[in-house]
């Protein structure tokens, strides 16, 4: 190997930057792959333009992806880069900032020529102007040697061009000490019928291994040994929405049941339903429908019929579905509504982050209305999510809204994946026996009874008018109404019941309890520890369950002096845990900047918190 | 699965008290379907109705069959869930001229062009009868109604014409007044494999009383419309004296010796098309009976059918196959 | 007139209970009009069936009409009638049990047959079983009564027995004491082309009132004098629906612009469009959509153009028309939603009361998406809120939802009209210089400025995706989209700026605070002051302004010892004021029966409050 | 007002980079409209350009008029409110074979039966680009896409037919790789008063590149494709030497003399929708241009002419005359 120094790193971070044609997210996800498959643990995160393709060269077009790796556990996609691959002029401009001090960036010198630079909206060359100073600047001209490597080969110019990010890849694989080996094989695989792809590919791949480590081009090279203490057994990369996928047809399968998925395009959803129509073959139905209206009601029809309902969307997609949620609460049929969160109001930042829609999912549906909540923190948790959204609909004959958000939709980590012996089944028992049978009869749970058409003797209707509590007919009885809103009610609150008082990670009781859900779960987590390694007294509770709450968390609360809840909303959850324990106080900390949270940004403002006198 | 057996209309009568307006046209098609079903030789338990918002859409729980009376315009896509979910069962949407056509016009023309196999009763009294009086998409311009108190403006839809845009594989029309007819109809739609849609005209007692009257009266009828049947000559009048023919791509009213026979089975939605203009041509009959039928396959089927293929080629999975994929990598 | 003993009463109810055919809701409008002319002050209640038509003589067909009034300020239809007219068993024996002990009940004994008995599912009649003992029971044939009233008139069988409600109606007017004049003359307009059916009903009219005084029927009649301190001003007898109608096109015109109205029908909002659309004489457009989406992407669409849009639905349409109101939320244009409430969840209980929407109202939206709400009160008070909607949507440039609900749809008053020198304009001015447009350049209130198609010059593009703060184009830089997410916030919060603190109705510090919104103020108007009345320091506090709150709550909440928030639903305001003031503890009263509260049962549960512990 | 000026193109052009994907069909549309604007003596500031979600409806940002991107599927439904409310407006409508007839399918039809005057320029691809490539209700049945990677299952919509079937009283096709043809049939449509519907075949380069190649490119367009201009014989072929005859109600190939004239205004839709059936035969070429135009009042108009005829009879309305009506009474 090389005779460069090898440098021992435990915690790096990457990211590649460049032009939506650049190929910069499939660099990306080779280099994840291959981090995986040496061992570390790692957490990533793809941040592209809202267009298809945003004019070439400009700072709209830019397409940026982050992988956060180490040796030891970890919980964000990182705070501050190490490493910045900029392929042209826009993505150096608007990421260099990003970059911790003193380090490095991988300059692709080959697009930046004066119309480069004048896209770019930049007056003078960042790489001579001083722009850079404060970092280790490595300047190549990766589409000359791209070109170069490629000389003999029988491509088009644009073909060879195309090879570039390989280029860029092998470099970045020299530096962290990374085998090409996963690499060439997908290369081999992607391109079985295009054998000269494949092969150009693989060329420029290793050129650009071999010139970072004939050039010595950085100074040195790193390595990142694998995670040593990683609990044993089986793992395997996963994106949120992929999680999300086979959770639910997991879930499915656990409750005795085919999955019926009825969904509509809508970034960042689209995946969950890419991914699930790949799964003809595990009994899986997929159906595109006209609008998210018709999605969700094919899923609430197919739930009728003894399927299990989903249906998968983003906040503007849930909107539309609200009066059709109604629907399901009243008929109390089982339905997974999964609301993979962006930014809003309305359209607003579609490929950006937020979780602005927890209110929404909480109250957007006419007349009382409840349904229970349960929010995915990262990829690896959206398998379990989905898993747990499932169990809750078919035990309890409910529509459940699971909660995602666009970062763990499209960012990736190791999933530790679960034995099989510990998914417990949890199946349906359709009712067939017709003697007492009426269709609002209940088990200790409050569920109704599910009988499913085809079953002789057990017709029956249903309806989105309110039904008499005994026989099912409509009902405008006063006291039916009361008794009925109860029973929903309750029914919904009893699922607390089966789900477990989260534990707090971190201090048991001391100065400061930071409660959050969903995506901030790392940030918060990686914060609250570097807190603590401060020797403060925080601790971090992670809500999985919105709605209904867990038990016993007043008596957490009452451990800690102050309780914040950093939110990428104006303070959502704060408002609801406000209303809900009024006896604490629950202080808001919001980001709404289409940007995940930074674990260093959470600990100066809980730093501050502890400061403020209370 | 229970044995087959003959069943009667009235096995398909629920115990519910119903609750239409005396004199209301619902009644007739409420008997209408449960005699079709009776006679499909179906198990009771194998039907669903599902329906939207209106007072048509009250049918269901009227029906000793599974049923859901839905929200308002979203039948066609509940029933779609249905059938997919499960293509065993007998799925039949009943809808309003609003349900169907106003709020639930988008997912009526693409279960339409879909082709989902179940069979579509629109109620069209050419009015909002649930909410007391309102025009529908229907109702033919300058009516007054409680919108309209000046004369309603919007153009109203053909529903014959839009259904065959929208690509449909049956198309029928009938009347609440003729209920032998209307069994001839349901019986076809019923048979049609695909989305069947059937348009009734209905009158509705209290808020457009008499809509059809000019058409549908029995002294009228027979000069005022013509039944359309499959393979059959086109003629009407009372005594039957008159013909269609559709000679030069224009429709002429001939003897009828000289009718020209009339085929919904061929290729093209042209000539059923064609005959709809009939409804703008105050002296012609309008067309009623089956417009349109032809074959083409099924979304349900088709959805099994993909699954089957893919299940076959790559086999079927299994919960561990769905988890533990190939690119895992085991850490000791 | 008559030789009876004449009793003076200051507060009277009477209930008019038939069939749906029977015509009890034309009965009920004809008394409170003419109870309105007489002075009375005044207070309906209809409650009628989800059917157009229930099949005759079933409880379910039954339909009633409830007036309360009074010589003295009253606030709601009342609790306990005195009086209540059944024209058939069903309507006995659905509704004898509100009667006061000792109240009237005037029976048509023309049907009671044993059919009629049976119809009604009763297994004895009523009137001869004992069941009313305790009640002054009235028998007449009514029918019977009206036949020979019109023996020798041309009539079908048919059509005279329709006559018999202006019987019932002319006894009731002979008890108490009203002139017929007023339902003559309109009999008289009504049937201007049929002057047969005029004729007859007079006849019918008169026969009743004549046979109420001859025959003694009552033992002794009664008055009930006009109120003496009302204060002076014209008044008008009103319906919620109708003052929502004039409301919002004398909002716009104070606004300077000219209404559209885009919707669809839904009960109980249909009243609204169906009143605006007569209107058009006052530069109203009125469209009616094939669906909610449509009614408010209309209204949308006009308020671009420059009108003021405006949509009018219930709780299932408000569900659907979520999406496009977050549309206009990041689009900054003026907007009035009306929401009249009914019961739910889902299609729930159509034609009754419920207040569940509001949290809908408040959180119903993907993304952060805050809309000012205002409430009305009554069928008076619709109008003024109305007008208030119309100012904070053109004033701040934002949608404004406006809550009613179905108890005030459909209730009547008399609504003393405004000054026309008091209602104050609010004109909008078009910016229409080019100099320095920018379509999100904002006034001191935050209010973006309009720019009206048209306009030479001011071309410009606005839409669902975030704008920058500056230009106006679309931005996807994340401190942009913080700064204009705190900038809508603040907008809606600075609101708050233009709305007075409410009053304090009763005591002004005290043991209990009772907090209402919507249509509960009637009956809690009343409650507190019965239990000022026997001493107790309670204070009723009205919310017409949902969001933003009104400055000075915590004060108020402050000088209390308790503080209780009855609603018809399960405890929504309470959940946001609880979640506003964690300091106060906010009780819940929560009722969701489809029927108003009454003031008796709200005062003995807040006696139930004092009495506890707290 | 501004005095009306000889507009250029140019003109329309607002200060925004277009960003769609070099390649895409989308930018030779926006030329054609913005070419056809310019020519119609409308001052700029007039226009109101609205659009949906989609690759397509990122329109309004490009061009130099009042514009609004609203949302998804509903832009037929906001332009019908700014025509309805200031009727002196020309008012576009973008939109997408997704936005327009899927989640957009029902204001669509609704629109185009109401007849509000909008030009509605709807970019089919045959695809969801803006989402990235899945099937939508044009796409051909068996196409894989990322949702339907075993291929597609849906029958796909006519939009011609669906058009024609709601009732539009001016409906056309045309393609983005001919600016000439396009910009005759934007004129049309541009000149029609009311609602007119234009498919415009567009290419979408990333998602479903060559969707149209087999009838657009150049070597074959002429073969394939038909311009049907009204009042013209129908003549096709690189020499013009072919011709359509509607021949007894069938559509067949004659020589050039013996061509039909196509007529477009005739009351009935039903020889345009007997034209569209070409589209279902590989032999024949498709129909392009203007399928149908004829007059029916818009609503808009009668909108503004009802309340115009309301207020003539009644008289202009005060605020003062709407709260103090005849009924109310004064306390003193
Ligand atoms: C979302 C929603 N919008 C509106 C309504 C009110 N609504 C109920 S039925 C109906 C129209 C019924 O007309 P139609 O479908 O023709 O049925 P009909 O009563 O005439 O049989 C309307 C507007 C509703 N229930 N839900
Ligand atoms: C309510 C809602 N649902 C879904 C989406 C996601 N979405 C945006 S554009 C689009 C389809 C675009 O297809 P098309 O109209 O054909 O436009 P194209 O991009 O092909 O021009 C979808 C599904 C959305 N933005 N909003
Ligand atoms: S209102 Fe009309 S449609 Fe409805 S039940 Fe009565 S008669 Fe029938
Ligand atoms: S994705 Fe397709 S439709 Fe969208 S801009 Fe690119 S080429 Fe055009
Ligand atoms: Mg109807
Ligand atoms: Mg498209």
């Amino acid at each position: 190997m090389s005779s460069e120094e090898l440098i021992t790193q435990d915690d790096v971070t990457i990211r590649f930057a460049g032009d939506s044609g650049d190929g910069m997210q499939l660099t990306g996800t080779q280099f994840t792959a291959t981090t995986a498959k040496v061992g570390n643990d790692l957490a990533t995160f793809p941040d592209f333009p809202a267009e298809i393709r945003a004019p070439a060269g400009t700072r709209a077009g830019v397409s940026g992806f982050q992988i956060h790796f180490s040796s030891h556990d970890i919980y964000t996609p990182g705070d501050d880069p190490n490493v910045l691959v900029a392929m042209n002029p826009a993505a150096l401009i608007t990421n260099y900032k990003d970059l911790r001090p003193g380090g490095i960036i991988l300059v692709n010198t080959g697009a930046f020529t004066e119309a480069d630079l004048k896209k770019a909206e930049l007056d003078s060359n960042p790489l001579t102007d001083g722009t850079l100073s404060g970092f280790r600047v490595v300047e190549e001209d990766i589409n000359q040697r791209t070109m170069e490597a490629l000389a003999d080969t029988e491509l088009s110019k644009k073909d060879k061009l195309r090879c570039k990010n390989f280029y860029t890849l092998g470099m970045i694989y020299w530096l962290y000490s990374r085998p090409l080996e996963p690499t060439l094989e997908w290369l081999q695989e992607k391109f079985k019928n295009k054998p000269e792809l494949a092969e150009a590919n693989a060329k420029v791949l290793k050129a650009g291994y071999n010139h970072g480590e004939l050039l010595r081009l950085f100074q040195g090279h790193y390595e990142v040994p694998k995670v040593h203490d990683a609990p044993a057994g089986t793992y395997r990369n996963i994106m949120g929405n992929q999680g999300l996928a086979i959770g639910l047809v997991a879930g499915a399968r656990l409750a005795g049941l085919k999955p019926f998925l009825g969904s509509y395009p809508i970034t960042p959803a689209t995946d969950i339903l890419q991914h699930m129509s790949l799964l003809k073959n595990y009994d899986v139905i997929t159906c595109q429908m006209e609008d998210e209206i018709a999605g969700i009601c094919t899923a609430i029809g197919a739930s009728f019929a003894g399927r299990l309902g989903m249906t998968t969307t983003s906040g503007p997609g849930l909107a539309l579905k609200t009066e059709a949620a109604g629907l399901a609460v009243i008929t109390e049929l089982p339905l997974v509504i999964v609301d993979v969160q962006r930014g809003g109001p309305s359209t607003g930042l579609p490929t950006k982050v937020e979780q602005s829609d927890l209110l929404q999912a909480m109250f957007g549906r006419n007349g009382d209305a409840a349904v229970p909540i349960v929010a995915c923190a990262s990829p690896s948790d959206a398998f379990d999510c989905a898993v747990e959204a499932c169990r809750i609909a078919t035990q309890y004959m409910t529509p459940v809204i699971l909660l995602s958000d666009n970062y763990i939709a499209n960012g990736a980590e190791p999933w530790k994946l679960p034995d099989m012996d510990a998914l417990k089944p949890f199946p349906v028992e359709f009712v067939t026996d017709p003697e007492g049978f009426t269709p609002y009869r209940r088990d200790e749970k409050l569920a109704r009874n599910w009988a499913k058409p085809g079953t002789p003797g057990l017709e029956h209707r249903i309806g989105g008018l309110e039904k008499d509590a005994v026989t099912g007919n409509v009902s405008y009885d006063p006291e039916n109404h009361q008794k009925m809103t109860e029973i929903r009610r309750a029914k919904v609150l009893g699922v607390r019941e089966s789900i477990p008082t989260p534990e707090v990670h971190g201090a048991e009781s001391g100065d400061l309890l930071v409660v959050a859900w969903g995506s901030t779960m790392g940030a918060t987590r990686a914060a609250v520890e570097r807190l603590q390694k401060d020797g403060v007294a925080a601790g971090h509770l992670h809500l999985r369950h919105i709605w209904p709450l867990p038990k016993g968390l007043p008596e957490i609360f009452a451990r800690f002096k102050k309780i914040v809840v950093p939110e990428m909303n104006t303070g959502q959850l704060a408002l609801l845990l406000q209303s809900e324990y009024p006896e604490f106080r629950f202080l808001k900390f919001d980001k709404v900047m289409g940007k995940p949270f930074r674990a260093r940004e959470l600990k100066a403002h809980f730093e501050e918190i502890l400061e403020e006198k209370s | 699965m229970s044995v087959v057996q003959q069943l009667k209309a009235k096995d398909f009568k629920s115990d519910q008290e119903v609750r239409w307006c005396p004199g209301c046209g619902d009644y007739s098609i409420l008997s209408g379907v449960q005699k079709t079903m009776a006679d499909m030789g179906i198990p009771r338990e194998n039907y669903v109705v599902v329906s939207g918002i209106g007072c048509s859409s009250r049918f269901p729980y009227y029906m000793e069959t599974y049923g859901m009376h839905g929200i308002h315009g979203r039948a066609n896509a509940i029933a779609t869930g249905v059938k997919v979910a499960n293509p065993d069962l007998s799925v039949w949407v009943i809808t309003g001229d609003g349900d169907g056509l106003s709020i639930g016009g988008n997912h009526m023309i693409h279960s339409l062009r879909r082709n989902v196999d179940m069979k579509i009763i629109l109620f069209n009294n050419e009015i909002y009868g649930l909410t007391k009086g309102q025009y529908s998409p229907t109702t033919p311009e300058g009516t007054k109604t409680k919108t309209s108190p000046y004369g309603s403006l919007d153009h109203p839809f053909n529903p014959i014409q839009l259904a065959l845009g929208a690509g449909a594989t049956f198309v029928a029309r009938t009347m609440d007044v003729n209920p032998k007819h209307m069994k001839q109809v349901l019986q076809a739609a019923a048979e049609h494999k695909g989305a069947a849609f059937v348009e009734v005209w209905q009158n509705c007692v209290i808020f457009n009383d008499g809509a059809y009257k000019s058409w549908t009266e029995k002294a009228v009828r027979d000069e005022k419309t013509i039944n359309l049947v499959p393979g059959e000559k086109m003629i009407f009048g009372k005594d039957r004296d008159k013909g269609l023919s559709t000679d030069g791509c224009r429709i002429t009213v001939c003897s009828a010796e000289e009718a020209s026979v009339w085929d919904p089975t061929v290729d093209s939605a042209g000539p059923a098309f064609m005959m709809t203009q009939l409804d703008n041509e105050p002296d012609m009959p309008r067309p009623m009976g089956v417009l349109r039928s032809v074959d083409r396959p099924t979304l349900d089927q088709q959805v099994w059918d993909q699954v089957g293929a893919v299940t076959g080629k790559k086999g079927e999975g299994t919960l561990k196959d769905l988890i533990y994929t190939p690119d895992c990598w085991v850490v000791e």
